[in-house]
């Protein structure tokens, strides 16, 4: 491959004259010669046409530092949940610093402006890119693994032996024993992803879905709604009343979006935080609930409970938007269902009791109403709340049916009761009474909640009480109300990043009659769930389980939920029997290769000794692809270095925060080697098709066991040659696809994008796998989620069309989890005595700036955690003192920060330090089992059932049982 | 006073040497490698060097410059060396990692540069404190001295010039790297190298502040 | 020695969430060069603490009785050094995993933001909020009064004090006399170095780093007089920003919005709405006793939007606006011509 | 006191202060005593230090060289804490200086207007150049150059033997006094103790009036 650069001379050429404006003139160079023992060298050129006055270094700071050129960027691939556009000042070919492009415009006059967006991270991302961690050169592992050893080598040696290697595995155990992952590095919205998305599809590989595998599945949110997307702008939040932060802790989290909380506050709002620990979220509050760790559901059950008995609750909203008034059968438990009442009836028509003609009727938008399901309009029904009603079925019996409300009802006063709930939660049973009565009688609440509450046990229990509270109150759909988590704005041009998403051409035609009407969420989630079909996605849990090695452990007893009549190993079984999980390479099929681009799994997968001693002696071929070093490179047998942010051009994926979706030009040419992910990929396309050409390599197994070709992979990767990843402008044609195809912003072509750096939303773009928050955007006004279900009464992706709280999966009846209650995590008995947290941290994103010398400085430097004196005193712990963190299963060692604003009993450990800056690099995921609810294998109902970036399994990294004992003790050593 | 004014010294042969010795830190690629194997590095730096500091001819044991260590080998070592790291190489070529801050020092490079009228070139691969480009800066500077050589009082200037840039950069790091290269028992050909290219600048460092007027006493 | 006019700042309290946007800002701008490293012109803290220098809040300075005083010199330990690690060592020292990332030579004991996120009081009423800092170009500063060389002007134009690098001698008196420890000493160059509130930025008509790249939008900029932007009403309609600990006698130009904390619990942890969970002692000794009437006035306003009702107050530190917080001096960085 | 003639010595030689020339040179001890704290420049410094004590080091010893080229002069005083570098904030490093008027009566301590002193000043941390500093009155002094005086200071055994040399004679534009073989110079001694946070105007010095140096002429 001529135009791939072997390694060369690392000699920088100066070019004299440039810098006064003049004709460049190549400085001559010394070279070694082969012929003579004597070095020869050209004459340099007469240089100077002018004495050069200099007497010390001080006369090179005379002038005034004067920049190149100022270029919009930002941090594409870094996964941060924030979108922040950079003014990058570059000079000499050096991005040296950055400052914000604060040019946000607000979109009416009564909420604050965006101005001006960013963070510490962001603030020195230019230091970071330049920092040692950078790797500049293609490398291959020379020795073991994780030896460190490494040679240079070429880009072309690089590709051609991972493309053999690929193409050794695919014929071998097929394409899907080739793993791709992007995890937590996530994906950006243009030529940043689209070349490992397009060389994931082109292979035919098996693709991580990392979404929940990072633990941000929110899980009681696609219960409750059959989606998860449920946030705004965060302007909207100033519009609140009475904002609950609730599992989250927006102060490290949403740095550059918090201040509309604080300033919500000013204009009147309350800010409550209920949380364990006096968190950094906590100080701008009026409240804090300083709940038990874990008991957040008996919190808001029991709040539902003092709003119903107190008569708080928007009746109307009720009956429309939620399944509360729907019919449940009092002998079977379930919902009374249309296939009960006919001989040919559906299983998804279900019913309400109307109070005008006394009958069950068919409520309208539930999945089989008849009508698709399109609208909640009630009509002239009048939906009863409660009561107890008479309904002949088909077989001729009468059964007694009750409505979901009336069982909720009876749940509730007869478990959580503030007062039975205060023993659970350690809250003052007034407390709870206030909290429920100022949240009811706000005009306008919300509940932010964050990843966070993703991230533990149960934490799809948490979420289905907390959607209840803001459904009680009739928030949920309104400005400055609802339960708030996160969601991207949909771009409808992203379909250029992939070769062939989406349907088939029949799929389309199928489409069509439904398309005439307008396409409902439900229908949406229909070609989700069909494109999602079309890739081997695996979510990353099961595929742990199966490939991995982790079933030993997440087999084990105490990892159970004991309320569940089985073990997981049991569900598992059932769910892939049934094709509810997706597994991909099958069960019996080795995985051979895994590429993981930017993402570090050795760090983040939970108890990841696992990972590095079971699932990587499995792999033949091992490829990372960063611009840094991380524990995992470490491990890798390829290296490729990749472009930093500020290198290659890219649009970050779109955070509905900001009114703009942000992008980010070239500011310098790429440092040493590296290369674009968007050339990178396609190279490596390219490599794979030329080698399986030249090596006669004929169809091999692909997804699902059909045949694949490999000798068109790069064909089907540029569109049969439409692009061409090595061309320098090639990422900006894409965008321009990109742009040109969205409506939905204020740019027309890529160019255009990255000298705007912010692209301003201007309209709604239709919903995409990632983006359906279900909400036309209006650009004169805040942005919130779900307004078509109470504005235009669309009806919700769910069975029974409404937010339901009733889920009669019969795994869900043998778990106790039909309707939301709260439990115990299987870890509650645990005989170690402290409970591990944690959470985002301020000072990185993820491990990306983890090692960053002066963020660093601004903590303690190495590793540390909290903990409150009341665990650290009897345990003779002091401030600055090394513990040992451990269990049955890990242990770490970490400085302790002893810290009145800690909850006793609990251990907090910011997430994302490298295990490499742990003693005998045993990381803080080493003690963390992680166990994950079976219930989340479920599916074949309604909205339980997996997709691609849906309704997977998320793991519960949060409260971890573990105890803690001094090891060291640096200050008394130092007196 | 005693100190001397006029370089002693032959600029055109400094120059000769330094952008020699910024040729030796190429990757060992096959035609480098060739040079390694028939003695041609270790004879031309010993020709070059030895020239202007005779001194150097004992102190350095020139036949380790010369190895049949294949190109793998050499190669692997230096990755080892100056290429690869979780979170750096063990010995970086990049002089601002050494000092504390390094966008300081790319500054300061820059602006060095940029001062004598040089910019990067467009193909530039690496960053301004790259040990080859400042090699090459004095060897710039040192050609500059040179042609000035009928006037004294200019080319003071460019002495100065390379008195600061010694003392402020290469003269300051390199021995560092020098450690790093010996705690990390680097091969003896990389050994050699980086000992002779120290110790060469250490030996500048004294010329050129005789040269410009910097006593110094032991 | 009295300027003409007066730059000055108001930062909220309550709108500072501790993300040190402004230290990193101001430390790629102003304090990468030789000598600087450990320099951090503008610190975070969170309080209670015992801050950046360590303790300085007991390291005297300040005037007495109108008489300057030098207090304690603070050791560059107490500032916190700027750390060096042992990549090397880890990857490449052949001991594997027996080795792991630590700080190089001596282990600190402290650093810039050593207790952050701590706190004190009793859990569940403890109770902690941020400090940020900077010097605070005060109008009788005693670095000023403390130098035997004349080295530190007070601008005329604009009040801010500047150290002359080439006056200065290295003595550190004014480090001694300072009451917030905001000097620091540059070990390379001998000479003392602290903030210099941006003046080449206000020159041109650009707002200081640290404010300007606040995202928590902390952060008013602009003149004490001018009667049309916030800082005059903040300071002098309203008296809602005070400087932090008025009896060291410099009369800083840096003004604080003070915090209000959460309501606190009663021993059966139901809300306490008579004791606040910041304690006012703990507040005076910060503000002095005028920040109990700062506090009520914020309060009442508060109350007022609560019900509804208009507030210049609350409006103004909401700023709807951001370019209006900086008193006219609102230029984008971006388009101004710096050479 | 008397600058003896050495018509050998040279700067590089000279300037080691262990150089075996200087033991043929005769010393002479020059008592030392703290600058008034009452005529600290500011307040802040007088009310603090009027209760510490300032000028730790209570005297010097004094030898000089002088010939045609050059005139050098070595100082030794015992300081148990060699103090050399800045090191941290709170370190100052020993220094000595070496007084001269401009100006016929300039008061010893930093001259007075139109009555200027010139100094040459050593400071551990600045080991082989020496300021030359000129001052007309307290809190005015300037470094004038920093390469006409050259010096090195040695800590050996509790001791700093410390020599500052200059050529005889000097351009007049370097404003610094000229010395003539056979003249008699005046000049004064200072001293800080950096263990002791002596720094500016506080120090040992060898008292309001200035001492005599003879320049000794001719082979002696």
């Amino acid at each position: 491959m001529s135009n791939n650069k072997s390694p060369k001379l690392s000699r920088r050429k100066f070019i004299i004259g440039a810098a006064a404006g003049t004709t460049a003139v190549g400085l001559g160079l010394v070279s070694l010669s082969s012929c003579t023992n004597k070095p020869t060298w050209q004459e340099l050129p007469k240089i100077l046409g002018k004495t050069i006055q200099y007497d010390d270094f001080s006369d090179i700071y005379r002038e005034i530092w004067k920049w190149d050129k100022v270029v919009k960027g930002t941090h594409t691939r870094a996964n941060c949940i924030s979108a922040c556009s950079w003014d990058v000042y570059v000079k000499d070919g050096i991005a040296w610093r950055e400052e914000q492009n604060a040019i946000y415009e607000p979109p009416r006059p009564d909420v604050p402006d965006m101005n001006p967006r960013g963070c510490q991270k962001g603030a020195c991302y230019t230091s970071l890119q330049l920092s040692e961690a950078r790797v500049t050169h293609p490398l291959k592992r020379v020795g073991e693994r994780g030896g460190g050893g490494w040679k240079r080598i070429s880009w072309d040696e690089a590709l051609t032996e991972i493309a053999d290697g690929l193409i050794d595995a695919a014929v071998d155990q097929g394409t899907e024993s080739i793993i791709y992952d992007h995890g937590t590095t996530n994906a950006g919205y243009g030529p940043e992803t689209a070349g490992d998305f397009r060389f994931a599809s082109a292979m035919k590989t098996t693709t991580i879905d990392s979404w929940s595998g990072v633990g941000d599945m929110p899980m009681g949110a696609c219960q409750t709604w059959g989606m998860y997307n449920c946030e705004g702008t965060s302007d909207d939040w100033f519009r609140s009343d009475y904002i609950v932060i609730w599992v989250g802790n927006p102060v490290y989290t949403r740095i550059p979006e918090v201040h509309n909380m604080h300033e919500a506050r000013y204009k009147g709002a309350k800010l409550v935080v209920v949380a364990p620990d006096l968190s950094p979220s906590t100080v701008h509050a009026d409240m804090w609930l300083n709940i038990k760790p874990e008991t957040d559901a008996a919190l808001g059950l029991a709040c539902a409970q003092v709003m119903i008995e107190e008569n708080l609750i928007k009746k109307d909203y009720i009956l429309e938007q939620t399944d509360l008034p729907f019919l449940i059968r009092k002998d079977t438990q379930k919902f009374l269902r249309q296939s009960d009442l006919q001989a040919d009836g559906v299983d998804n028509a279900l019913y309400f009791w109307d109070e005008k003609t006394t009958k069950a009727v068919l409520a309208p938008g539930c999945e089989g109403d008849g009508d698709d399901g399109r609208s909640l309009d009630l009509g002239n029904y009048k939906p009863a709340l409660s009561g107890n009603f008479q309904v002949k079925l088909a077989d001729g019996k009468t059964v007694e049916c009750y409505t979901v409300y009336d069982k909720l009802v009876k749940q509730l006063n007869s478990e959580y009761r503030p007062d039975q709930a205060a023993a659970i939660t350690g809250l003052n049973p007034n407390l709870i009474r206030r909290f429920a009565r100022e949240m009811a009688a706000a005009p306008r609440a919300m509940i932010f909640a964050s990843w966070g509450a993703c991230k533990h046990y149960h934490s799809d229990l948490f979420q289905r009480a907390m959607i209840l509270l803001m459904s009680l109150t009739g928030n949920q759909g309104y400005p400055g109300g609802g339960v708030r988590v996160a969601a991207w704005w949909g771009l409808d041009g992203i379909d250029a990043m992939m070769a062939d998403i989406g349907l088939t051409a029949m799929d389309q035609i199928k489409l069509i009659p439904k398309a005439i009407r307008g396409l409902t969420p439900r229908d949406f989630e229909d070609i989700y769930t069909t494109v999602s079909e079309t890739e081997a996605n695996t979510p990353l849990m099961p595929f742990l389980y199966v490939h991995a090695g982790y079933k030993e452990m997440w087999d084990q007893e105490h990892l159970q939920d004991s309320a569940l009549p089985h073990n997981i190993a049991h569900y598992m079984r059932e769910s892939i029997d049934n094709g509810w999980v997706k597994i991909h390479p099958a069960e019996g099929v080795q995985p051979k290769a895994f590429i993981f681009t930017g993402c570090n799994p050795l760090r983040r997968w939970p108890s990841s000794q696992i990972a590095r001693d079971v699932f990587w002696p499995k792999l033949d071929l091992v490829v990372s692809v960063n611009f840094r070093m991380s524990t995992s490179s470490l491990y890798a047998d390829y290296f490729l270095p990749i472009a930093a942010y500020y290198e290659k051009v890219g649009i970050k994926y779109g955070q509905s925060y900001v009114h703009y979706l942000i992008c980010s030009d070239k500011a310098t040419e790429p440092l040493g080697e590296s290369k674009s992910d968007w050339e990178c990929f396609g190279l490596l396309s390219k490599y794979v098709q030329n080698r399986a050409k030249e090596r006669n390599i004929g169809p091999v197994e692909g997804f699902k066991g059909q045949t694949h070709d490999l000798t068109t992979v790069y064909d089907h990767h540029t569109e049969n040659g439409y692009y061409n990843p090595e061309e320098p402008d090639d990422p900006i044609k894409l965008m321009d696809k990109v742009f040109e195809n969205s409506p939905s912003v204020a740019a027309n072509s890529g160019r255009e994008a990255l000298d705007m750096g912010a692209v301003r939303i201007i309209g709604p773009a239709r919903p995409s796998l990632i983006y359906q928050n279900f909400s036309d955007y209006d650009p004169e006004d805040t942005h919130w989620p779900h307004r078509d279900f109470v504005e235009k009464k669309v009806a919700w992706p769910t069975l029974t069309g409404r937010q339901q709280f009733f889920i009669d999966h019969p795994w869900y009846i043998d778990a106790g989890e039909d309707m939301p209650v709260h439990k115990d995590p299987p870890h509650f008995n645990s005989k170690f005595p402290l409970r591990m947290n944690g959470g985002h941290n301020r000072w990185s994103i993820h491990a990306i700036w983890r090692d960053h010398k002066l963020l660093l400085r601004l903590q303690r430097g190495v590793p540390a955690l909290f903990m409150n004196p009341k665990d650290c005193d009897p345990r003779d712990i002091k401030d600055g003192d090394t513990v040992r963190v451990h269990n049955n299963n890990g242990e770490f060692e970490a400085m302790v920060k002893v810290a009145p604003a800690t909850a006793p009993g609990e251990v907090i450990i910011y997430h994302a330090w490298e295990p490499y800056q742990f003693k005998n690099w045993k990381g803080q995921q080493e003690p963390v089992e992680a166990p994950w609810k079976a219930l989340h294998l479920a599916g074949g109902y309604g909205q339980i059932h997996y997709r691609m970036y849906y309704g997977s399994p998320g793991h519960a990294p949060r409260g971890a049982p573990v105890d803690v004992e001094k090891v060291s003790s640096l200050l008394e050593e130092k007196a | 006073m005693n100190i001397p004014t006029k370089s002693t010294l032959s600029a055109k042969q400094r120059s000769f040497a330094y952008g020699l010795m910024a040729a030796t830190f190429d990757y060992p690629d096959k035609e480098f490698t060739e040079l390694i194997h028939n003695k041609q590095l270790s004879d031309q730096c010993k020709t070059i060097l030895c020239d202007i500091y005779p001194a150097l001819k004992e102190d350095i044991d020139w036949t380790l410059l010369t190895t049949q260590d294949d190109k793998e080998t050499l190669q692997v070592e230096f990755s080892r060396l100056f290429d690869v790291g979780a979170s750096g190489p063990p010995c970086p070529l990049n002089g601002g990692v050494y000092l504390e801050e390094r966008m300081q020092t790319l500054e300061e490079m820059v602006r060095f540069y940029n001062y004598f009228g040089l910019t990067a070139g467009e193909d530039f691969e690496e960053l301004p404190d790259h040990i080859t480009t400042q090699l090459e800066f004095m060897h710039f500077l040192c050609h500059c001295e040179d042609e000035h050589q009928d006037d004294p009082e200019k080319a003071n200037h460019f002495q100065r010039a390379q008195r600061d840039f010694i003392n402020r950069h290469l003269g300051k790091w390199v021995p560092q790297l020098n450690d790093n290269v010996q705690e990390n028992q680097a091969a003896p050909f990389y050994l050699t190298l980086i000992d002779m290219v120290t110790r060469y600048i250490l030996l500048e460092k004294q010329y050129v502040n005789n040269l410009c007027g910097m006593i110094t006493v032991n | 020695m009295t300027s003409k006019r007066q730059m000055s700042m108001v930062m909220d309290l309550n709108k500072c969430i501790g993300c040190h946007t402004c230290t990193v800002a101001c430390k790629t701008l102003w304090t990468r060069e030789e000598g600087k490293e450990y320099m951090l012109w503008n610190t975070v803290n969170t309080m209670p603490g015992m801050g950046t220098p360590k303790n300085w809040e007991n390291m005297g300075g300040g005037f007495k009785d109108g008489k300057a005083q030098l207090g304690k010199l603070p050791s560059r330990q107490e500032f916190g050094d700027a750390w060096e690690y042992n990549h090397k060592d880890v990857f490449y020292g052949g001991k594997g995993d027996k080795t792991h990332l630590q700080i190089e030579g001596e282990t600190p004991t402290w650093g810039p933001n050593w207790d952050e996120d701590e706190g004190a009081g009793v859990f569940p009423n403890s109770y902690f909020f941020y400090l940020p800092r900077i010097c605070n170009h005060c109008t009788n500063p005693a670095c000023v009064a403390a130098c035997p060389r004349k080295a530190i002007e007070k601008r005329e134009e604009d009040g801010i004090v500047v150290i002359n690098e080439d006056r200065c001698r290295g003595y550190r008196f004014c480090m001694e006399a300072c009451p917030y420890k905001k000097i620091y000493f540059n070990m390379e160059k001998g000479v003392s170095q602290k903030c210099i509130f941006c003046f080449p930025r206000l020159e041109q008509g650009v707002s200081n780093a640290c404010a300007r790249q606040c995202p928590g939008r902390v952060r008013f900029v602009g003149y004490r007089d001018d009667q049309n932007a916030p800082i005059w009403k903040l300071v002098e309609k309203y008296k809602v920003a005070i400087p932090l600990h008025p009896e060291r006698g410099t009369q800083p130009n840096v003004f604080y919005i003070p915090p209000i904390g959460p309501a606190s619990f009663d021993a059966d942890g139901d809300i306490d709405e008579q004791t606040p969970r910041i304690p006012d002692e703990y507040l005076i000794s910060l503000f002095g006793p005028k920040v109990l009437d700062a506090l009520d006035v914020l309060k009442a306003e508060r109350e007022k939007t609560k019900r509804g009702e208009k507030s210049e107050l609350m409006d103004l530190l909401i700023a709807y606006r951001w370019n209006e917080m900086f008193g006219g001096f609102d230029k984008n960085p971006a388009t101004i011509e710096w050479a | 006191m008397r600058a003896q003639y050495n018509a050998a010595a040279t700067i590089d030689a000279i300037l080691n202060p262990h150089n075996s020339q200087w033991q043929a040179i005769k010393s002479s001890v020059v008592a030392l005593e703290s600058t008034p704290i009452a005529m600290q420049p500011t307040p802040a410094i007088r009310e603090s230090w009027s209760t510490k004590t300032a000028g730790n080091i209570g005297n010097v010893s004094v030898q000089a060289v002088v010939n045609q080229d050059l005139l050098a002069i070595r100082l030794q005083w015992n300081a148990p804490n060699q103090m050399v570098d800045h090191g941290d904030n709170t370190v100052f490093p020993d220094s000595a200086a070496i007084a001269f008027p401009l100006a016929e009566n300039a008061p010893v301590v930093m001259g007075a207007p139109d009555m200027p002193v010139s100094m040459w000043f050593w400071r551990a941390n600045e080991n082989g150049e020496a300021r030359q500093i000129e001052a007309a009155g307290i809190g005015t002094s300037e470094t004038r150059n920093r390469n006409l005086v050259k010096s090195h200071g040695a800590w050996k055994d509790g001791k700093w033997s410390v020599v500052m040399a200059r050529a005889l004679q000097v351009p007049n534009e370097s404003q610094s006094p000229q010395f003539k073989l056979g003249s008699t110079a005046q000049i004064a001694l200072a001293v800080w103790d950096g263990g002791n946070t002596e720094r500016g105007g506080i120090k040992a010095y060898s008292g309001m009036q200035w001492l005599e140096l003879i320049l000794t002429e001719g082979n002696s």
